[in-house]
């Protein structure tokens, strides 16, 4: 399902994520992420949108201002890669393959989606294909891509890396230690993004870290550190692009710290209230998408023009997939089989 | 106080307990300024300062924080975030905070409060009820409260006992269930582990406990169209069960049904109809029978989570199968 | 072959496993050059280089890791050293290897073995037996192997299926337990999720499973003086629980004592009475009963212990007390 | 019970563990922890004993050459602070105040002992005096210890510390990654000290962590790290007696890293072959005990006299009171209540 190396509609050529990862950043991987991120802008805004009116029941954890730097590590993630994004990954997700259209079947549970209504929202993948989904106990997904590429490696692929994204919040969990700590020792081809959003949920870094710099963590686990500017898209696919490319030419682990800021609350029931003002509005509460339009504008790499037209094209197709996937049947009940294993035998006898 | 929701009697019981005994504090991820994903910590921070405090998340080292405190004379309240999130608090739990008292003679007086069950839309991670993971241990009390008076008083006795409580609050009753007002002292409620006769009745007992009381008296309400009049036992704490409670009204009735929102395998009915089955067989006119959650995670989508879960209606057929039994 | 133990039948499983499939590998502490604190994998670092791999101290990560190579398409073995430190790894077992396949439709086929059971001496943190816990979570299957013969066979199947399997091994059968010969293949053993009439008899049932199959057995032999021919199940899988055969033996026996080294709240004690009472209610002649570990944490002393978890001879009181009902 | 200020008949006047600690290890202190290493080592070679003649069932953990980083850690502990030893702890458990014939008890499950044959070994400790009972589980002591300190905190108890010791195998653990992040948010005086003797049972550290130096991990977790010689007990007085008094200024929690062998199995049913014997013979491989008398007496601090008088004085009392605990009633199942909750009233109803 991964199209990272496709060309769709998104641009004209783009470079292989290898080349591109070496040392510039291109324009086509710019233009393709930029266009990505307004996907998964638009597309976030026509979930809350279907969360406020009562459409999507449970929750909506939207990545808002998040967009660069999860772009950017989907960008320069390829076809047998593995790919466990979390919270506020959309962009990375789409750019990793997930489409429009099963992020919508999957919010509203219809029977279509890759979940078919068993799970929702951000707990969508479908890892047979290298995109994991992941569980809701943060930390988890680090051990889980170790063993997907421990058993690359029993396969013989060396190319594959693996990665994930973790909000600073979910670095104080024992599991993300642990994951870690083992991709160290068996120096796999992986790649941690934390987004350091200066929250987790209300809690304020001062009450989930002390040390000066989460960066620190790194020499302690005997990876590498790259440092991000999370709202800065050029930053990012240069950064990530680096460390992606560093953990192909099998270096080991790679570490990035990105600061930003979520500029939405924890979940769509949220009003983030408890960010003050003034670091909504100092640099790191800069809008990413905004940011990277200007940049890609001022480098000539886009066009006023082709900008706005991105947005209505991709403003029209989130409004379409959603009218269709409002059309979709839920799953019946009654057509389950109410069963959570694999084997056939074990069907009936629980 | 005009209409107190079960949720406000958890704020106002902790609130009491941080004002009545000054070795209390409450400890979570988000229940400082926040208040707590669910508020059950709202102004309580800013009412007691230093004594609610935001942890990291680290389930684990919250509840040997607490465990450690509680060594040293503290009567130390967890808020999980979600009950689910406890399984990574989990051999603190069951390791440290079960044994402690058994090994060396020095009680573990934590409550780690576990806002459980489903709820539309949930799904499989933000929905699960684990009392039947921590009953399963010697040395945890298992609350499990389906009221809100219980949710306050049991809450008030869970701070003031010796032992580790593991209190199951259900997110589904938070904000449907009201009184009109509190009992103003724990000794106004059930003894500590007493079950409570929710509905008299005659004709078959329902045993259920947290959400599915709610189920089992609407299913009983369901039945009196069938000239029926079901018994409804509320077990409120499932461990210790008070079993002497339950034989007398299978007594009364002769035919039982257990209900639990859980999975069936070892859960709370599983271990209720053995205990009927060993020590009340001859009471019994019937097969004592169970209704439990469907044998897979919770799921997210509302139309197969309302199936998932027991309700009125699967509570009032099973019972239509037990009184033909 | 002279005589194989439990021990080395698990040795051999995990040995013949590599050999046949080069999907397999083993993660666990300790278990490369050194061949595992048991020595359940010793040489096999050796004979498949890189394919016995030493993990660090993190439960945690090690399951995790396992469910990420399960869907590249391995068959992870992951050896806890023993089971009472699955409780590190609880999250990762329960959320993510039990829902993967009702999830996402990709199947988890992991393998986490659980040196279990009391044996003098080890105390409260290397003698639990953990099998009613996994056994509550839905898409989980629980073997408990009681014969050398079943450590084999069952440990291939545990390997070879698609669900992931929780492989209770008992430490006390380790090198207690030895037979002449192991069947040449699984298909020689009982269908997988079928129990085993270990001992026909008419008089009574016991159920039990693991380690308890032999105290039953020993009771059996002890009660044949009294004129007594007591029947046991042994279970072997305790996820599923084979009810039919369970019912079948109490239909010929009328009577059913069902005993557990584990705890009693909701243990396979529990669930199996539960199911007879409810499906097999006419078939009893007495009530139920059961036998457990007594309600604290494993004691350390050999004879606090011995008292602690069910033997021979309180089986034999239990039996004596349920032919008198 | 705790002893540390103590004079006993270990040595003569002994300064306060405040006044040691600030910056020269002074010559009591050192006479005191040679004292409490020869205790440890001539009463674990005792246990050895008794488990090899089946009078300890189980398991017997042995801390023979890492006395003198135990030891250090103990002795500048005193009344009121918090203590959670590990495995190899023997030392540091006689110096906080356990004695000769508790361990004796419990090893043998007397009765009489303060864990009741309910528990044995190592797993021993008196909470309620501040000394942590250890579960086997590495790792949950950190969090334990924190939790006690933050009580003392609400106390108003302001120079007490909380002390645990770990081998650097159980630094994987998520939950020594939990607790130290905890520690350091809430600022808490707590001194880990992390023996790395090479091997978590017969792993090797590169199969453990991949960071270059442990010590790494202090600068990401924002405590202060230290390293100490572990084998070399006037070092580890000094190193850990810095330790000690920084956190009880309240400068928030220390790391004491020490690197080390142990000269003994990680049982006693463990002949430690997977130790190669050019690592014995290295420095690490030297052994405590004969390095601290051999500076003791160097410094003048102890006479060869009375070191052997002192020896001979140990030995006698262990054996004595082996002999004493050997005749000891076990604990009677059937006086036993089987009951593990501490309210009364749930007794019976379970
Ligand atoms: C182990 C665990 N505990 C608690 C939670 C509940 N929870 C969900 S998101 C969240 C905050 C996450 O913060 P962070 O990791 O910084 O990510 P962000 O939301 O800021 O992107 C919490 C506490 C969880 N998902 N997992
Ligand atoms: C969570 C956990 N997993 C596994 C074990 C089993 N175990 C006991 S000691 C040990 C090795 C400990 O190594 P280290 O921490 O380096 O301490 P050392 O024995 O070297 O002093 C292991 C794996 C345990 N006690 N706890
Ligand atoms: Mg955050
Ligand atoms: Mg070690």
């Amino acid at each position: 399902m991964t199209k990272a190396n496709s060309t769709k509609s998104k641009g004209s050529e783009t470079k292989s994520s290898e080349e591109s990862s070496t040392a510039r950043v291109n324009r086509e991987l710019s233009r393709r992420a930029y266009r990505t991120m307004l996907e998964a802008r638009l597309l976030e805004e026509k979930l809350a949108a279907l969360y406020r009116s009562g459409k999507i029941v449970g929750g909506v954890f939207l990545g808002r201002g998040q967009e660069a730097l999860s772009v950017a590590l989907g960008v320069h993630l390829r076809r047998g890669d593995i790919y466990a994004p979390l919270i506020r990954d959309q962009a990375g997700r789409l750019a990793f393959g997930d489409t429009i259209l099963d992020t919508l079947r999957t919010y509203l549970g219809s029977s279509l989606g890759s979940m078919r209504g068993r799970d929702g929202n951000i707990h969508r993948g479908r890892p047979s294909e290298g995109y994991h989904a992941m569980i809701s106990h943060l930390g988890a997904m680090v051990s889980t891509v170790c063993g997907s590429l421990v058993a690359k490696r029993f396969h013989g692929e060396k190319s594959a890396v693996g990665a994930t994204c973790i909000g600073e919040g979910g670095t104080s969990t024992g599991s993300f230690h642990e994951g870690m700590n083992m991709a160290a020792i068996e120096n796999l081809p992986l790649v941690v993004v934390v987004a350091n959003n200066q929250y987790s949920y209300s809690t304020p870094n001062e009450r989930q870290f002390a040390c000066s710099d989460l960066l620190a963590r790194a020499a302690g686990y005997g990876v590498s550190g790259h440092r991000a500017v999370g709202n800065d898209l050029v930053d990012c696919l240069g950064v990530i692009g680096k460390a992606v490319a560093t953990a192909r030419r099998g270096e080991g682990p790679q570490l990035v710290v990105a600061d930003l800021l979520r500029l939405v609350g924890h979940g769509e029931h949220d009003d983030a209230s408890y960010i003050p003002e003034v670091m909504k509005k100092s640099p790191l509460g800069r809008d990413c998408l905004e940011l990277a339009r200007q940049s890609l504008i001022a480098q000539e790499w886009l066009s006023d023009d082709e900008a706005d037209s991105w947005h209505k094209a991709v403003e029209k197709e989130v409004e379409e997939t959603a009218s269709k996937v409002l059309r979709e049947p839920a799953p019946d009940p009654s057509e389950e089989d109410w069963n959570a294993f694999a084997s056939p035998s074990l069907g009936r006898n629980l | 106080m005009s209409s107190i929701t079960y949720l406000e009697a958890i704020r106002l019981a902790q609130q009491r307990a941080l004002k009545e005994d000054p070795r209390v504090f409450i400890y979570g991820q988000d229940i400082g300024a926040f208040g707590g994903a669910f508020k059950a910590t709202k102004n309580l921070a800013k009412e007691f300062p230093g004594r609610v405090l935001d942890a990291p998340i680290s389930e684990d080292a919250m509840v040997g924080l607490a465990i450690g405190a509680a060594i040293e004379g503290m009567r130390p309240i967890v808020e999980m975030q979600f009950a689910d999130f406890s399984t990574c608090g989990f051999n603190q739990i069951v390791n440290q905070a079960a044994t402690l008292h058994y090994r060396t003679g020095t009680p573990c007086p934590i409550v780690v409060r576990l806002p459980s069950g489903g709820t539309p839309g949930s799904g499989p991670f933000h929905s699960q009820s684990m009392e039947a993971i921590y009953a399963h241990y010697p040395g945890l009390v298992v609350m499990t409260p389906a009221t809100v008076e219980d949710a306050y008083t049991m809450l008030l006795e869970a701070i003031s006992i010796d032992d580790p409580v593991i209190f199951c609050e259900h997110k589904f009753l938070y904000y449907h269930l009201k009184a009109e007002s509190l009992p103003s002292a724990p000794a106004e409620a059930l003894p500590f582990g007493k079950a409570r006769i929710a509905r008299p009745g005659r004709d078959a007992t329902i045993v259920a406990y947290s959400a599915m009381v709610h189920e089992a008296l609407a299913a009983a309400e369901e039945l009196v169209q069938d000239g029926y009049d079901i018994e409804v036992v509320d077990l409120r704490t499932v461990r210790p069960i008070d079993t002497d409670t339950i034989l007398a009204s299978v007594a009364r009735t002769g035919r039982l049904l257990v209900v639990g929102e859980a999975w069936p395998w070892g859960g709370v009915a599983s271990e209720v109809i053995a205990r009927v089955a060993s020590e009340g067989f001859g009471l019994l006119d019937a097969p004592p029978q169970r209704l439990n959650a469907k044998e897979t995670p919770v799921p997210y989508h509302p139309a197969l989570w309302g199936t998932h879960r027991p309700t009125a209606s699967s509570v009032a057929n099973s019972l239509r199968q037990l009184l033909e039994l």
